[in-house]
């Protein structure tokens, strides 16, 4: 019983696609050549599909709105779609589907939409503007959705796990640069990691940064660094964005008095802002200097090296906002 | 005309046509006298293709009604008092104050899925339904409206290019009544027949008579009985017109009057009862019974519906999400 | 010469169509019902569909992401569409082709997209779910877009003019409810209300409030009630959204020491986090008491009376967060 | 055969298919060799869709080719030094860096609208500009491109209705090369040619075979004339075959050896070159030239755009609205 073994961040999430398609007949997997001998653009659902065929994992027509308004006629009749949109930047086109017919349902008159909407999101590989956006503050801000996004492989398992259990409509994030790149333990079986409870994903006692996704790692990196002038850094990795763990992050800002909020996403109105305006209200008294933030620029998210690595938030970056607020 | 239709079963959509109307009636009435809340729909002129379409439906079936389709709604099972008691924004309508005159008068007990203004998602959610009933190789159907306005969105081209490629057992009837809001369907398409969109999917395809009720319930029992054979979707373009504006506070100035007397003659409601006084299955006494009873069901609904409590705002946070 | 004539936020919004109409020969309007005798669903277009009929005032099938995209072409080729979305609810219908196409053109390869979208939001008429939202947020978050929400005639006015000679794609939300409400003086003539400047509703000194919209004259409301009291309000009403007058807003908060953030919109991760995080972070040594936020609460908005009230902002809320910060 | 092509005509659109796939070719093997900077896509076997199309239009109209369309863009005037430094992410190519492969290739100068990812935002841009002419009364058309899959989105269909309803100067070509990425197009509709869509909206409709040139040119400029006219938009279905992977990365497993050798036959490249040698206005030798001429041109251009500078991070935040 290998309790240990370690697998990529993309194996994570194919394995629990095939624990919970195992578990369960009613859930299935839809999406944009997701199926077939191909098993979609990362390969993430090939697994599934080879043991699974066609009546499960099923390829979809270039129709993102119309296949996410079936997940929700699908899901309504107690099914339990998994969708995968090719790139988090085509989650845009299936908006309405989203925002107006899942979001709101279950409010309205009690109908459960139980789907699960995997975007590979965020950059940093050179896929230029359409290819690389981090849009989870749209639907952050959507009440009656929920928002995940696992850094580790354990919890990319964990979450999807969770998710597909969920009885809500949730949506995704899971961060491409990771796919390969990020090898961690993942359990063996099927428990999830409950939506909802952030992580301490390194502890510390001068500064707690709040962060999620590929950027976690990159604040470990910075909190490294840094560590190694003396500076304390407690990390937060969020891994839920709605709901989200606002005791977890407060509890740590009680105890260092600093906080650094950091995401991939463009910084202006992102999920960040809410992070940081949760903190300034509510550890108003705890504060010993300001709420930062850090984000990609607000610009459309450039191709070429020398711009894409300026606009993306840098463990350099990090590290340079840990000192100065240290030393406020 | 249908051989399907037995004596009682004619009866019966007289009896809900007559209910459809009466109820709208009243809706418009109130409304007009200040006894409403927010804006509010009239679907006359359209009976005959909620009732027709939705008496076709076995009772597994899913259906998708819209906004002109309170015809469909009645007949699936949902009661005046609930529809109305929904429209005044009462704890004890459908959506608990929560959505507004027929939005979201979803009840999967009596397999409604409610809708949201954003035309035409009913389309793929209907869809959704209808694959999973292939899923699970269930012989049940789907069923769902669309308005001439909506075949234009993208949304309609989609789902229909889906459930073709998919196979799936869903009927959408477009209600084909000459205007989106204020705009003819001159200013909306440069297309004579909106029918001609289901041969641009594969999907079968078929014009009838919205105000003849029978043709409808034909054409939507056949699309169904192909359905469930594995036969796939079907579109059924009903003509019709709309009969008054495009919600209460519309006075639809910009139809031309002649237009709707043209239609006036072809009410579907009392079209199906003169066929049935002529056919001798109603005598004028009858008739003018079964048109009281309509009349004395509205009434308790809307003394009921007048009388039920507002939702208390103390759960206003409630269900958001599904627990 | 009457310039301080009144109108309704309506007329002025109406009376910018047709000043700018009659200017440029370039600017149109397009969208559902907006033409002919009709003139829209709010009769905003009436005078303008009435004077130039139907070459520059355009029925639009219900198709908004064709329409918005047709807009994008013709804006590259030099002319200047106004888009009326019938309700602010439906512009997610349209959402790729605002947040993908006319945000990015400019920054990706210099071609400029002039166009309005007037987005009639906002609530508390009894309308429900869909048609009452407040979508700024995601617009606010695009790089690449400006947004403009205007609380008076008028700036409903001026804010137009200006949205129509800019240069790049301008959402502009139009608060419904104060349609035919509200009443004020509207300057004649062409003079434009620059975007990126905030406006000082109200001068005060004990704490500052800075909002937009119809939650404007709610805070105007509130500020006027507690200032009975003896508490000094300033009200900065901010008519930008993006770009935002931040300068306006710190000067404010450095004087007042105080902050509350106020909007119709429901408050995670809405606008208001981003005011907040700014303050939080620019004017950190200068308050004296967190920054609060009020918005809408984080549901679909009900339609129900008794729902909808408690749904949405008050000045009675807005006047009981102004006792509690003042007396921090 | 067409009449309105002339020998040197002909021999320029010999010309611009070779630069093509030469080009194209080069893209492919220095991605292969790691000499590039993130994707990139083949349009190999579409060379005569976009040169055809492009070669159609007159210097005022507007094209927004797309990703299979290098072609298109050549014709048009964008060199390939600018195209490639586009490629290679650098400050001389149309973007500035700033957007990816083909993506964002617009330039007003030359009439050429850049695209963005989402199929087929292009599509109602096109129709945009094409409305444009109508409105300032110009003799203007507006040309776009689609693929299969892109004639499955709603985007597709609300644009072609908005284009028949306000009767505009729009043509479509619609690349069939039997593949959305991955997925065959029996998995994507229950049509069997996209041309049927046309009918949907009241546009003009044809196939036309997308590997022979001269069709395809003759198809565009037939429609680009009868648009000239005031008869409205037109959709030109090109049966073509995606001869490599849908992009870099892939090695398109899924397709069928027989399939793409098949198709090989009537590679849309050499046999425009036959044909002119057939008719004589091309020798073997005059032939090797040209090919010989589009290979220095190609070289000189990665030489170019190698040699090229990166841009400078310091502006990466200007221009994100115009002035
Ligand atoms: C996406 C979208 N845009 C705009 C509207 C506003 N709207 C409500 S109904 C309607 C007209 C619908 O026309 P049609 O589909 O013909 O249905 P009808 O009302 O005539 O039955 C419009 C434009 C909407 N509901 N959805
Ligand atoms: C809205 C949207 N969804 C998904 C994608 C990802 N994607 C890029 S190209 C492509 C297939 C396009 O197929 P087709 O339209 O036939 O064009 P082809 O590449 O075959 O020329 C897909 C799915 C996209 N670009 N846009
Ligand atoms: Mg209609
Ligand atoms: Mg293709």
């Amino acid at each position: 019983m290998t309790d240990v073994r370690e697998l990529t961040y993309l194996d994570a999430i194919a394995e629990a696609l095939l624990v919970e398609m195992g578990r369960d007949p009613d859930v299935l997997v839809m999406g944009n050549d997701v199926g077939g001998s191909f098993g979609g653009a990362f390969k993430v659902t090939k697994r599934v599909s080879d043991e699974f065929g066609p009546h499960r994992v099923k390829n979809m027509p270039m129709t993102e709105l119309a296949f996410v308004g079936a997940a929700n006629g699908m899901a309504l009749m107690g099914l339990r779609p998994v969708i995968e949109v090719q790139f988090a930047d085509f989650i845009s086109t299936a908006f309405d589907s989203i925002v107006q017919y899942a979001a709101t349902t279950h409010y309205r008159w009690g109908g459960s939409v139980p789907w699960v909407i995997r975007a590979p999101s965020d950059g940093g590989i050179r896929s230029g503007p359409f290819h690389s956006q981090n849009p989870e503050a749209w639907f952050v801000h959507t009440p009656g959705l929920k928002v995940v996004a696992p850094a580790t492989p354990a919890d990319a398992k964990g979450l999807l796990l969770a998710a597909i259990r969920d009885n809500n409509p949730v949506v995704y994030f899971e961060a491409k640069p990771l796919y390969r790149s990020l090898r961690g333990p993942v359990p063996e079986g099927d428990e999830a990691t409950p939506i909802g409870v952030a992580r301490i994903a390194r502890e510390g006692s001068d500064i707690t940064i709040i962060t999620y996704g590929s950027t976690v790692h990159d604040s470990l990196r910075a909190a490294h660094e840094v560590g190694n002038e003396g500076i304390s850094v407690e990390v937060i990795d969020l891994r839920s964005l709605k709901p989200m763990d606002t005791d977890t992050v407060l509890e740590s800002v009680a105890k260092t008095g600093r906080a650094l909020v950091v995401h991939a996403a463009n910084r202006m109105a992102g999920v960040g802002a809410e992070i940081a305006a949760i903190i300034a209200e509510k550890a108003f008294a705890d504060l010993d200097a300001p709420v930062r933030r850090l984000g990609g620029l607000d610009i459309p998210i450039p191709f070429s090296p020398p711009l894409e690595d300026a606009y993306r938030v840098s463990p350099g970056d990090i590290a340079a906002q840990l000192r100065e607020l240290v030393s406020w | 005309m249908s051989h399907s239709l037995d004596s009682s079963a004619k009866l019966n959509i007289a009896y809900w046509m007559r209910l459809t109307r009466t109820l709208d009636d009243a809706i418009m009435a109130m409304w007009k006298q200040g006894r409403g809340v927010g804006g509010t729909f009239s679907g006359k002129g359209h009976e005959a293709i909620s009732v027709g379409a939705g008496f076709a439906m076995g009772t597994d079936d899913v259906v998708a009604p819209m906004h002109r389709d309170l015809g469909c709604y009645l007949v699936r099972g949902l009661s005046p008092d609930r529809i109305l008691a929904n429209q005044l924004g009462k704890a004890e309508g459908v959506t608990g104050g929560r959505d507004a005159n027929l939005h979201g008068l979803g009840d999967l007990s009596l397999n409604i899925l409610g809708f949201v203004s954003h035309l035409p998602q009913s389309m793929p959610v209907a869809l959704g339904a209808a694959m999973a009933f292939q899923y699970r190789e269930e012989p049940r159907v789907a069923l769902t409206f669309a308005g001439d306005g909506s075949s234009n969105a993208g949304l309609f081209h989609e789902t229909l290019n889906l459930a073709a490629v998919q196979n799936a057992p869903l009927i959408v009837v477009v209600e084909n009544n000459q205007y989106a809001y204020s705009t003819p369907i001159h200013e909306q398409m440069a297309i004579d027949d909106i029918v001609v969109r289901a041969a641009a999917h594969g999907v079968a395809g078929e014009i009838v008579d919205g105000n003849d009720v029978v043709a409808v319930y034909d054409a939507v029992l056949e699309a169904a009985t192909r359905a469930r054979r594995g036969e796939g979707p079907s579109l059924i373009e009903a003509k019709t017109m709309r009969m008054l504006g495009h919600a209460i506070h519309d006075g639809a100035e910009y139809v031309p009057r002649s237009l709707l007397s043209e239609w006036k003659e072809r009410d579907p409601v009392t079209r199906w009862e003169e066929r049935l006084v002529e056919e001798g299955l109603l005598t004028p006494e009858t008739l003018a019974r079964l048109q009281e009873e309509c009349r004395d069901e509205v009434e308790a609904a809307i003394e009921y519906a007048e009388r039920a409590p507002l939702p208390d705002a103390a759960g206003i946070t409630t269900g958001v999400y599904a627990p």
